[in-house]
């Protein structure tokens, strides 16, 4: 069992190090990732937001909507956490109650 | 070279000189207790000369302020947490190191915790 | 775990700190805009503070400023403050969570409003994380002690 | 015959009688004493009282605003922008903030005057910066000798410090002091690590408890500059 | 980004990983994520990330530190791997 | 100067290095608790170093002052925990 | 060669950090152990997508001209000077939610030790056929 789990984790490891002989340069400012949305963000957030930061700017407004689905999935492990309080409680209170 | 570089210069170093004190006191002294005087002292004193440094070398502005707030904050942090970890060891009962136990230090601190 | 802790010297620095530490997480939300910070990491530092007081005065002194119930109603309010701010942009006519549109209502240029909407979200983020956090914190350091416990300590 | 007897019975009731009035006396005596020590034991906790300005409590109301201004004063420190907008939204926050937590800053203050003892505390931190020189090249010392010349132990430390402040204040100043530590706080008596002998012969000198006690102004340590202080209360409470 | 910086603290997340998951004792595993943690906030803000820093600090020291020991606390503290 | 401040940074890792041998090797958990807060005040360091070779000091500050408030709520709360539990 | 390594080796060490936490959740049988793995798992693929925001020689993505144009100014920003904020707005909330999800596994699991008295896998399992 723990050798075929050693061996699933190396064949993930090969697999994904062989994806990294197409990846561009570490630091390099042409990369993909760099160059298609982001210089549009980082050229417009101060005149359309007056917000230097431009994180917070994509964060809240460019991506607003992305994040209040964040904000959602935080409320929910939050409701989950008092479920399962609750449930735990129930269940021991009610011998005494 | 400005003034204000060589007293950053000398700040630092003298903030590296106790860190590296306080590191080697942390590697080589005995026991627990004595490690902390090492970290709770040296790395208090190191801190601050370290951020006196930087405050300099920033010169006078509001961010300079923050610096000194920050050693301010770890002024008074510092020694709470070392109270409060000795405070968790001397109720667990770990005993201090002496010279009259002292043949057994390498015996001792194998006693003393390890992984069970 | 969450009893009083009756050492004076935590107690003492866990009261001077505090209101420093609440502070400090306000202006991390406020300066979001100019400086490294927002919603999220301002949430979480206020929710740290309330740990900080769970963990040198107990669970008692600190239901009073922060109940589980208190808890779950805020995290609410926060998330009804970031879909409030959409939908009102909905009705001014824009598209949800435009804060464009909102310069009708607060007189200002819409690059300001659009920059005052971000303040309001990130109220309702760190209201939600806060809330959020100290609920899990809650149940987590909770879950052992049943009802009849909690009864016993009070 | 019975006349005699008579009269011995008397005598000897005479005699109870006048020792029965020597013990009264006595015991009267006694009490009249307890009493006036008791009052003055009073007198003399009201005038140290009157002297520390303790029983000028602080209301509520007072502590509030007291928070809010220190509160505005670190964000202003923090924020670093002047404009009216961010000046009111700090305003906003440490009013909510001081509203929510005023019994945190200022628990149970007993200490009076706050400047005198700001000013003390200030006066205080050149020698506790030396103190912490001292104490690290103590450490370094240690560790970079090759045979480390310490000889741990506990002490303990009995101290006559009433305030949470002033203990906290102590404790912290112990153990950023040389070859000690703090481990321990249980009714008033510090359980202290030391690192050697000396070290330990220097705390119990007290110099230190001294030096704390002075800046909180505790009743049990009146320096002889506070003495002369007071004696001019004293003065006007005999009259 | 600083070159130097990134080798050697790459080398110390890695350390405090396979400590991590090799230490029996769970609370000490927990104290060496703390440490894991610290580094990788180190690591991001050497990648000029200040934000995701931020959080980091903030989550780690403030929260995800204590609720680890919190449920330690409430379950057991041996593991037997 | 910079060159100066990279340096020492470097050499601050390698005291950080050393603690880490402490917070992984320590015999016991107050041991590794110790090495974390010595680990902790020399990040604190490291990342203004960072701020002032990034020459923007003002936007890195924030992060250590959120290290110096929050750091010993760590060291606290195992404090706490160990002494309940009452094994080090 | 060398150049191909300098340039490459960061994304094999994140490759081996998530192998590190891979192995921890598979492997081990402790629950809180496998926490720890997810831990790890997740920081590591955060840092594989901080890493595609660097650019050499940039400086954090905070406009450093903001004082004196509000909104209608335009600077000329010179984009190669800041690094990419879009990676770092995705992986901001993802800490979050990383801590908030285990807080949720962390309750899980002290419900399970609550029910079966152990947090060890196999033993779970062979109480849970038991009854």
């Amino acid at each position: 069992m723990k050798i075929l789990s050693l061996m699933t984790v190396f064949l993930v490891g090969a697999a994904l190090i062989y994806g990294t002989l197409d990846m561009p340069k570490w630091g390099d400012p042409q990369s993909p990732a760099s160059t298609h949305v982001s210089p549009y963000y980082l050229n417009h957030s101060l005149e359309d937001t007056a917000t230097p930061n431009v994180v917070t700017s994509v964060l809240a407004d460019y991506r607003g909507y992305d994040t209040f689905g964040e904000t959602v999935v935080i409320f929910t492990a939050g409701m989950a956490c008092i479920l399962l309080l609750k449930a735990g409680r129930k269940r021991r209170g009610n011998g005494h109650v | 070279m400005l003034v204000k570089d060589v007293i950053c210069i000398f700040f630092m170093l003298a903030g590296f000189f106790f860190f590296t004190t306080a590191t080697l006191g942390l590697l080589r002294l005995p026991d627990f207790y004595a490690r902390l005087h090492a970290t709770g002292k040296g790395d208090t004193l190191a801190v601050v000369l370290s951020l006196i440094g930087l405050a300099v070398y920033h010169g006078f502005s509001l961010t300079s302020a923050k610096i000194v707030f920050i050693a301010v904050f770890m002024f008074l942090a510092q020694p709470t947490a070392t109270h409060a970890i000795s405070r968790a060891a001397f109720r667990c009962g770990v005993q201090p190191w002496t010279c009259e136990r002292g043949v057994l230090l390498e015996d001792d601190i194998a006693k003393q915790g390890g992984e069970k | 775990m969450t009893r009083d802790s009756h050492d004076v010297i935590v107690k003492t620095l866990a009261r001077l700190l505090m209101p420093f530490m609440v502070v400090f997480a306000l202006y991390v939300v406020m300066h979001g805009h100019h400086s490294p910070g927002g919603g999220f990491q301002g949430g979480v530092i206020l929710a740290a503070g309330f740990v900080l007081l769970v963990i040198s005065h107990g669970l008692e002194q600190t239901r009073k400023r922060m109940s589980e119930k208190v808890a779950e109603i805020i995290s609410s309010i926060g998330v009804l403050i970031y879909g409030g701010i959409g939908v009102l942009c909905l009705i001014l006519g824009g598209n949800y969570l435009d804060y464009g549109t909102l310069s009708k209502l607060l007189r200002v240029t819409p690059a300001e409003a659009r920059s005052l909407g971000i303040l309001g979200v990130e109220i309702g983020v760190a209201l939600a994380v806060m809330a959020v956090m100290c609920t899990v914190f809650f149940a987590i350091f909770t879950a052992g002690e049943s009802s009849q416990d909690d009864r016993s300590v009070k | 015959m019975e006349v005699t007897l008579l009269v011995e019975a008397t005598e000897n009731a005479f005699r109870i009688l006048g020792k029965a009035r020597e013990h009264a006396i006595g015991v009267l005596d006694t009490a009249v004493q307890l009493t006036a020590e008791e009052t003055r034991f009073f007198e003399e906790k009201r005038g140290q009282l009157l002297f520390t300005g303790a029983q000028r409590r602080k209301t509520r109301f007072q502590n509030f605003v007291g928070t809010t201004f220190i509160l505005f004063a670190f964000w202003i420190l923090l924020s670093g922008k002047f404009d009216a907008f961010h000046l009111t939204l700090g305003a906003m926050c440490c009013v909510l903030v001081a509203y929510l937590f005023h019994d945190l800053l200022f628990a149970n203050v007993r200490v009076g005057d706050m400047r005198i003892v700001v000013a003390r505390f200030i006066a205080y931190i050149p020698w506790l910066i030396q103190q912490i020189v001292l104490s690290n090249f103590h450490v370094a010392f240690l560790v970079l000798r090759r045979k480390m010349p310490i000889d741990p132990q506990i002490i303990e430390y009995k101290t006559k410090l009433e305030t949470d402040i002033s203990t906290v204040a102590l404790a912290n100043s112990i153990t950023l002091t040389p070859g000690t530590i703090t481990m321990d706080i249980k009714d008033g008596v510090f359980y202290v690590h030391a690192l050697d002998q000396k070290v330990a012969e220097d705390l119990n000198a007290g110099e230190m408890e001294d030096r704390v006690a002075h800046i909180f102004m505790e009743a049990d340590h009146l320096y002889v500059q506070d003495v002369l202080d007071a004696a001019r209360i004293y003065g006007s409470l005999r009259v | 980004m600083i070159l130097s910086f990134d080798l050697i603290l790459l080398l110390f997340v890695f350390i405090c990983a396979i400590a991590a998951i090799t230490i029996r004792d769970l609370l000490s595993a927990v104290v060496v994520l703390g440490a894991y943690s610290f580094f990788m906030c180190l690591l991001w803000t050497e990648m000029a990330a200040v934000d995701v820093a931020f959080t980091e600090a903030s989550v780690s020291a403030g929260i995800g530190t204590v609720l680890m020991i919190g449920a330690v606390s409430k379950t057991k503290r041996r593991s037997n791997d | 100067m910079t060159q100066f401040f990279v340096v020492l940074g470097v050499g601050m890792c390698v005291l950080v290095l050393l603690c880490l041998y402490r917070a992984t090797y320590g015999p016991n958990v107050l041991n590794r608790a110790a090495g974390l807060s010595a680990i902790g005040t020399k990040t604190l360091i490291i990342l203004l170093l960072m701020g002032v070779i990034y020459d923007r000091v003002d936007m890195f500050i924030d992060i250590s002052m959120v290290y110096a408030l929050l750091n010993f709520i760590g060291t606290v709360v195992l404090a706490k925990y160990l002494e309940r539990t009452g094994e080090a | 060669m060398f150049e191909f390594i300098i340039s490459h080796y960061n994304y094999w060490m994140y490759i081996g950090l998530m192998m590190v936490g891979f192995y921890a959740m598979m492997v081990k049988r402790n629950l809180v152990k496998k926490i720890i793995g997810m831990n790890i798992f997740q920081s590591a693929i955060i840092l594989f997508y901080i890493s595609t925001s660097v650019k050499k020689g940039a400086s954090v993505p905070i406009l450093e001209h903001a004082h004196e144009g509000h909104g209608a100014v335009a600077h000329a920003v010179d984009v190669m000077q800041y690094a990419n904020p879009l990676p770092h707005v995705l992986m901001l909330t993802a800490i979050v939610v990383m801590v908030a999800t285990m807080g949720v596994a962390l309750a899980v699991a002290i419900m399970i030790y609550k029910r079966y008295h152990t947090l060890e896998e196999d033993e779970i399992i062979m109480a849970m056929k038991r009854g």
